[in-house]
């Protein structure tokens, strides 16, 4: 008898996305549901889209969702959280819906702890609006809004997200990942499952940053973007854990004292 | 007078660009003109188009309902737009990626290969400008020459595909005046 | 024995499978989907081992995969 | 439950406690801070959840979440802050959550004052956010009936699947006043179960999904269609309004909401002691709006008079309504000054006297 | 210069560098992305700066800070943009800064589409923000129209001393059309010098201060007066408009803005040929809004038509200006989908045949 | 002769301010009015007033300002300096406005590397509304919208600024000072004093954090009040240089690679 | 009939609290009544007041513009309201922190040392009870009696302040009633 | 000879000064002042030993100092 070992997860729904071809967004999607699946809690889940490519989510997902504002996935999340403690609630958000318009949403509810899940998938560029800087685009990267690349002088470093969180007082667990290729995508499911487990017993807020390609918007075929994340965003975006609930304060101390 | 034109395919066919190029030309004729793409969150993939309109009067309405002319590369493009073209009016086939007819007895309709006949011409990338030939050739919508005098300027800086691209284009103009004979096209 | 299932209508052309195959047994093949992609196919079933990489790796889940008897589990993912 | 004196802004909190409200989330700002003060209190002893958001944009975004999850939750602010607002407020009318909003006014534009000011009625009327919706706006004019119509907004909310907002202004924050509430009050409307809310998709039905986004035009439009339409139910169905001396005969009507509304009661009293005969007429739900009643009103009267704490909003909705049938008078203060009951005597005697000029707008 | 084909967004760009605009502030949301995006090529070219800032917040407060420093500057966005800048724009028109701000409008409510609205009227004319301010506002219909009314804007708003809107929808910000630059453009207004900017207060002035904040509700109501007398002025100054067949004789008058209007010159001739005479009129500036125009032009027909994609935001404007002193009949599109001429036609033809309703709003 | 040793600097107007007795916001202006003349930029100077009790530090400071949205004074910042890159632009922001409606506009600024100075005045508290709880507020401290004190449970840990602003990779000089007597006064002024020096050096973004007295809202006299903050406060919120231009990135590495 | 009293004083003062007393000795009397305070930013040191209308219709306006009295706790609430009060209405003035008179002659005025009649009874923060006691003897806006019940209950969880606050109160009642000797308030 | 010259007017009477005064010669008064308040005065100028500490300490610039002749800058702050 055939045994399938490999499908469609039940979490996510058995439709097609309107991601480009080679988009990893789809696959960080899978790891999700994957992990809804694993954990049992597809039916008491309930997503949040964000702004951005993912925009469409709640068509992907098999579980509740709601759409939510530009930047606001964690005060939309929050607003669900504190209503219905008994639900799993995870965001769903872009690097330009989290770290541009949504820094300040972001980084009060995890200030707060809420007790939910967020999954930032950070592909350094405004995919949906058609190629903008996002923060998070790298240095000398071009875009639609920096056509001779990102000038650091006048735009800035790219932020990075998971070390920013980290450094907040309030006990989370912060891990950044990649899907550019199998073997590290395995470890980004760990990742996630250690994010949405944290929420399951009440512990904490989690956030995965998670690496990913747009080929559309990088100008790049599939294959090549995976290289071009691993070459240049990978250096600077290292995978890893942030911070756990227990780790205790992360932030830098003075100087000079 | 007016004239107008959906162009419809693919993303990376090139639509857009001979769009601008017949607005341009008509510009330069002394015509009013307006382009305008399709544009938002596209379904990457899925069709790209744009609508031409060339008039002697300030142009009302950018957006044609209903098209004197459609160009239709790829067959959603097709089986979009067919059923909108005006009676009586031009329905211009790629027939290289579309295997298939009109479903309308009551338009002209003009098949044309442009893939293989760009390709023939050595020049695969330019069935775009095979079909605005066509297009043309089927309607005198600018004169050919107007148009050619775009395509200079437009690869000003790449002249190496000056020549290809007229070529192409004089192709499909052959192709798209022959096709309207013997009763000229009404749109 | 393992067996990969693609679905061409869930694949979107993108390649990224042929090149996460270690066994180097999938290609793209030269006919069109619905949705206008060429997509990809499986080459040599026979030298499968059943690491799942390529399923793991396809952003659509155009690609399932089942198992004829025992077989290892590679990893839990 | 006996009288009790209480604060606007506490009997706001209270009142909407009893009628259910479970969360509220809102950022502090001058003049409706013992809200939020009072909710972060008593919140908890009912089981429900106060936050501090860390914006009104944030807590505009949050009521959304639980208004999503089906729960019955309030935020309030005050006019900088709503406009910060307006984005969320056009995605809960898009999405079609049930929420209460409290906008205690202040007078602008920009940071401006923080006295009483009706400056804020084309935007809670017309224009509370992008795009083509519209807020059910109740407007009170004393703490009791702030109070009475913070729980109804709750089940026009819920019934009508829309935004509500509660239209004050610094007196009706700060002011006390004696308030009931009444026990086992029901609901006035016959309210459904929130089928509709993301509570987990318990196997027993498919996801639900809350979202304002239609990529298809057509789909847009029929949205569209059907937020109209609900729209024009509330137009037949809402509108409030209370009338005073419009029974008897009288030769100016005035026309205003609020407490400005109070001012001119105590003006319409003096007036008629001096035996001139004026009318009074308040909107209570500013959208929908009285039209009507104002023109039914005002065709008894001679001219009109319209009172507001802004350079001319709800004047437009009168005009409106009269369609130059009556001449319309127009009297105002700014900044937060407030309208005395001498000017209003004053402007109507005036008005009566020839010595007031007509307005138009339009 | 001569005509160039260009595409709404870049011509907009162009057109205020070319009068003078030296900083552009601003987030990407489409369908207006082509405007940061050039502006992002081009300032730097003439020593001026393009900042992308990290939301609408902060972007229409950075136009803000470069205003108040003497420097012409722009931004632009899209409905749910816009509307997380009404705090800012009231902060705009308190402080009286001169800013240009591009609206180019998609449909609503919430995320709503992408595609063309006019959803946006009320909150555009009437409530940019909290508090009892107005912005100027202008509709082009062409791309070549767009470029010369934004640096008219400019102009404007430097001669205002306040902020002025453009509002366009996703044709004016995608669609290309010959556009002609006229060098030597002298400023439609006389300009004084910005003595009032924060630049340094270099020992030869007392300090300067930008600033919306009166404590004082006295010297609020006073710059509240001082607002609104700007505000009338613009009123009796700046109304535009344009009339097309107004000149010859009309039964049916038809009243629409931006790239609806063309739609509608398109149906007028189309009824003309065959021999129904219409004539169209089409507010170009919408605050303030050609009241008597409209009123003038429609004694001439029998009834008047409103075409707007919206669900009836002029008209109301529009039956300000008539006053019930003509039959109003009103066609619309929502959610992005546009008037066709066809659909125009059939509605004259229905009015004039009586198979169509009259409507009031109020 | 007598020679005057101390008095008003230039750039501080002479009049009296609202301030409550004892309230140090009027120390901090003066300590930045005393830089200002120092360094001889008074006449080329524009500052940008919060919403907040120094919301009328326009009339405090003898220099040019603006009044800003609540929380956006770094964006008005950054429009005043992107248009006239020759002044000297320093955003005065109290602790609600900064930490919590103004927190993307703060981290955007400085990631940005605007080359403007922001003095950040951190008092646990919002002043001007009437004490409601800050992002900065204490673990149990009494304010009137956490009546029973802040529950770090419920509204997290207090956010500390300086430590999350150094984490970011854009060069900055980023400090923490405070002011509750004289010689930490001297420190907090030499803080000042750099963070405007590398402004006008054009060199980078500067912050200066300052802890600061609420006795008004904190309930206790202001000599109490001192004790308070040096008690409770300081311990949390030390003081000293957390990042320089010089000193790279201060982002915490992962915990597990 | 309408009560109306504007009640002025330092922010520490009290002010506030004795005018909410009075109008709920008011709405326990049945009566119809408001309160409202001054708000916002103050200038912390500056003044704070309270206006209480109690009457016997609905309150009109809860804002009077022209009190029908005023008690003055300081010298800047003496300055900013004595111009304000209706003619022949009651000015009252605490002559303990304010050492001049009234500028008007239209108006009664009742002169109380209240802070320290307060200290006397050694309750020297009772001054504002003081000032309530005085403003009732002055006009019996509304029953002593019914201020002492609403003392009591203010008070239920301080049992030891009640006493030596009926007692300010009293005693100032006792002032205030006997400054209008001969001839009494028309307020 | 250091001078300290306290503004009555200026005074929030808030007693920082007083605490900060190294010498202890500063003391509250037992006047009003214009804004209600009673404010700080000097009690044994002769004991000052200008460490201008009272100056930086006043959050309202009510303290000026001066001095008569040489004296030691102990801190240039
Ligand atoms: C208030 C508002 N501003 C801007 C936009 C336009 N917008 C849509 S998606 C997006 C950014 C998307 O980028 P990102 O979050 O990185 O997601 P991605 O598409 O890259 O997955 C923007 C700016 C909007 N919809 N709303
Ligand atoms: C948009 C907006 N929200 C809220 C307010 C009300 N408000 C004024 S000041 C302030 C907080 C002040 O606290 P902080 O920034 O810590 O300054 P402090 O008064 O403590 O110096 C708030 C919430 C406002 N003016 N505008
Ligand atoms: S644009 Fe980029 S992020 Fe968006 S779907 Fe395409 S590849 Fe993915
Ligand atoms: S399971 Fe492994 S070996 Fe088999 S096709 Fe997939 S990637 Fe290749
Ligand atoms: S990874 Fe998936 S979508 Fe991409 S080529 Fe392979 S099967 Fe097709
Ligand atoms: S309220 Fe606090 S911060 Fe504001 S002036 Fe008073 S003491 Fe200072
Ligand atoms: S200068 Fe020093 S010693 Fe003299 S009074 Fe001031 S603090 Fe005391
Ligand atoms: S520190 Fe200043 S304000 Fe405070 S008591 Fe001393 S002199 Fe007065
Ligand atoms: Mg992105
Ligand atoms: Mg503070």
């Amino acid at each position: 008898m055939a045994e399938t070992v490999f499908a469609r997860p039940e979490s996510l729904a058995d439709v097609s996305t309107h991601y480009c071809p080679g988009c990893t967004h789809g696959s960080i999607h899978r790891l999700v549901a994957e992990v809804l699946d694993e954990l049992g809690v597809r039916e008491r889940t309930v997503g949040i889209a964000p702004v951005g490519c993912s925009v469409l989510a709640y068509n992907y997902f098999n579980v509740d969702f709601q759409q939510a504002a530009h930047g606001r996935a964690p005060a939309v999340a929050t607003g669900v959280k504190r209503a219905r403690p008994d639900l799993i609630v995870f965001a769903y958000q872009g690097d330009g819906d989290l770290a541009s318009i949504g820094m300040a949403e972001i980084v009060h509810c995890a200030n707060r702890g809420e007790k939910i899940t967020v999954v930032f998938v950070n592909n350094a560029i405004y995919g949906m609006t058609g190629g903008q800087m996002a923060p998070t685009t790298m240095p000398g990267q071009v875009a639609t809004t920096c056509q001779l690349g990102r000038d650091v002088d006048s735009a800035g470093h790219p932020i990075r997200v998971a070390e920013l969180m980290a450094t907040l007082r309030t006990p989370a667990f912060v891990a950044r990942a990649t899907v550019h290729n199998p073997l590290v995508s395995i470890h980004a499911k760990e990742m996630l499952r250690r994010a949405f487990t944290y929420q399951v017993e009440g512990t904490c807020f989690s956030l995965v940053e998670v690496l990913s390609t747009c080929p559309t918007n990088w100008g790049i075929p599939p294959v090549e973007a995976t290289g071009w994340l691993e070459k240049n965003m990978l250096p600077y975006y290292p995978v890893g854990i942030f911070k756990t609930p227990e780790s205790g304060s992360r932030e830098p101390k003075p100087l000079v004292d | 007078m007016q004239r107008d034109v959906i162009m419809a395919g693919f993303g990376g066919q090139g639509i857009l660009l001979i769009g601008k190029m017949l607005a341009y030309a008509g510009m330069h004729e002394g015509m009013e003109v307006s382009w305008l793409p399709s544009y938002g969150p596209e379904m990457r993939g899925g069709t790209a188009n744009c609508t031409v309109v060339i008039s002697d009067k300030p142009v009302g309405s950018p957006v044609i309902r209903s098209p004197r002319a459609v160009v239709a590369m790829n067959l959603p493009s097709l089986e979009k737009f067919e059923p909108d073209i005006r009676e009586g009016g031009l329905l211009l086939i790629n027939s290289s990626l579309i295997n298939r007819g009109a479903e309308r007895d009551d338009l002209t309709v003009v098949e044309i290969p442009a893939n293989e006949v760009a390709s023939e011409l050595g020049n695969p990338r330019g069935a775009n400008m095979v079909a605005l030939g066509a297009y043309l050739g089927a309607t005198d919508a600018v004169p050919i020459d107007s148009v050619i005098e775009v395509i200079r300027e437009t690869f000003a800086a790449k002249p190496a595909v000056i020549d290809v691209n007229i070529e192409a284009l004089r192709k499909g103009y052959e192709l798209g005046a022959a096709a309207r004979q013997p009763e000229p096209v009404s749109a | 024995m393992p067996q990969i299932i693609i679905s061409p209508d869930s694949c979107k052309g993108c390649e990224l499978c042929v090149h996460a195959c270690p066994q180097q047994i999938l290609g793209m093949g030269k006919k069109i989907n619905s949705k206008g992609y060429f997509y990809a196919e499986m080459v040599e079933q026979m030298r499968c081992i059943g690491c799942r990489l390529c399923c793991i790796t396809c952003p659509d889940m155009a690609i399932e995969m089942k198992v004829n008897g025992a077989m290892y589990h590679y990893f839990s993912y | 439950m006996a009288k009790k004196l209480m604060k606007g802004s506490e009997a706001i909190g209270e009142a909407a406690v009893q009628a259910g409200c479970k969360l509220f989330f809102g950022y502090p700002i001058t003049p409706q801070n013992e809200i939020p003060e009072y909710m972060s209190m008593r919140l908890p002893q009912i089981g429900g959840a106060f936050v501090q958001a860390e914006s009104e944009v944030a807590a505009s975004n949050m009521i959304y979440g639980a208004a999503g999850a089906g729960e019955r939750v309030m935020t309030s602010s005050s006019s900088p802050g709503v406009s910060l607002m307006s984005e969320a407020i056009s995605y809960l009318a898009g999405s079609e959550l049930p929420v209460v909003i409290v906008n205690i006014v202040r007078a602008g534009p920009g940071l401006g004052g923080i006295l009483p000011s009706q400056g804020d009625y084309f935007q809670a009327t017309k224009a509370s956010g992008h795009g083509d919706f519209r807020v059910l706006v109740l407007a009170p004019w004393s703490i009791q009936e702030a109070a009475d119509l913070v729980q109804d907004a709750f089940d026009l909310a819920d019934y009508y699947r829309n935004p509500v907002m509660i239209l004050g202004d610094g007196l009706i924050g700060q002011m006390m006043e004696p308030v009931e509430f009444f026990e086992g009050r029901v609901p006035t409307k016959e309210l459904e179960p929130k089928t509709w809310a993301t509570t987990g998709c318990d196997g027993s039905r498919p996801t639900n999904v809350v979202n304002s986004l239609f990529l298809d035009p057509e789909e847009l439009e029929q949205h569209n269609i059907h937020l109209k339409a609900k729209y024009d139910r509330m137009v037949a169905d809402e509108v409030r309004f209370a009338g005073y001396g419009t029974d008897e005969d009288y030769d100016v009507l005035i026309v205003a909401y609020g407490t400005v509304a109070r001012v001119c009661s105590t003006a319409m009293e003096e007036l008629r002691e001096e035996g001139i005969k004026v009318a009074l007429i308040r909107p209570v739900s500013l959208y929908p709006f009285p039209y009507r009643a104002i023109r039914e009103a005002a065709m008894k009267a001679g001219s009109v008079l319209v009172v507001e704490l802004s350079t001319g909003q709800m004047i437009e909705d009168v005009q409106l309504a009269l369609a130059r049938s009556r001449p319309v008078h127009f009297h105002n203060r700014l900044g937060g000054m407030l309208v005395s009951p001498d000017e209003v005597v004053a402007k109507v005697k005036a008005m009566l006297g020839g010595q007031s000029e007509e307005v138009h707008h339009g």
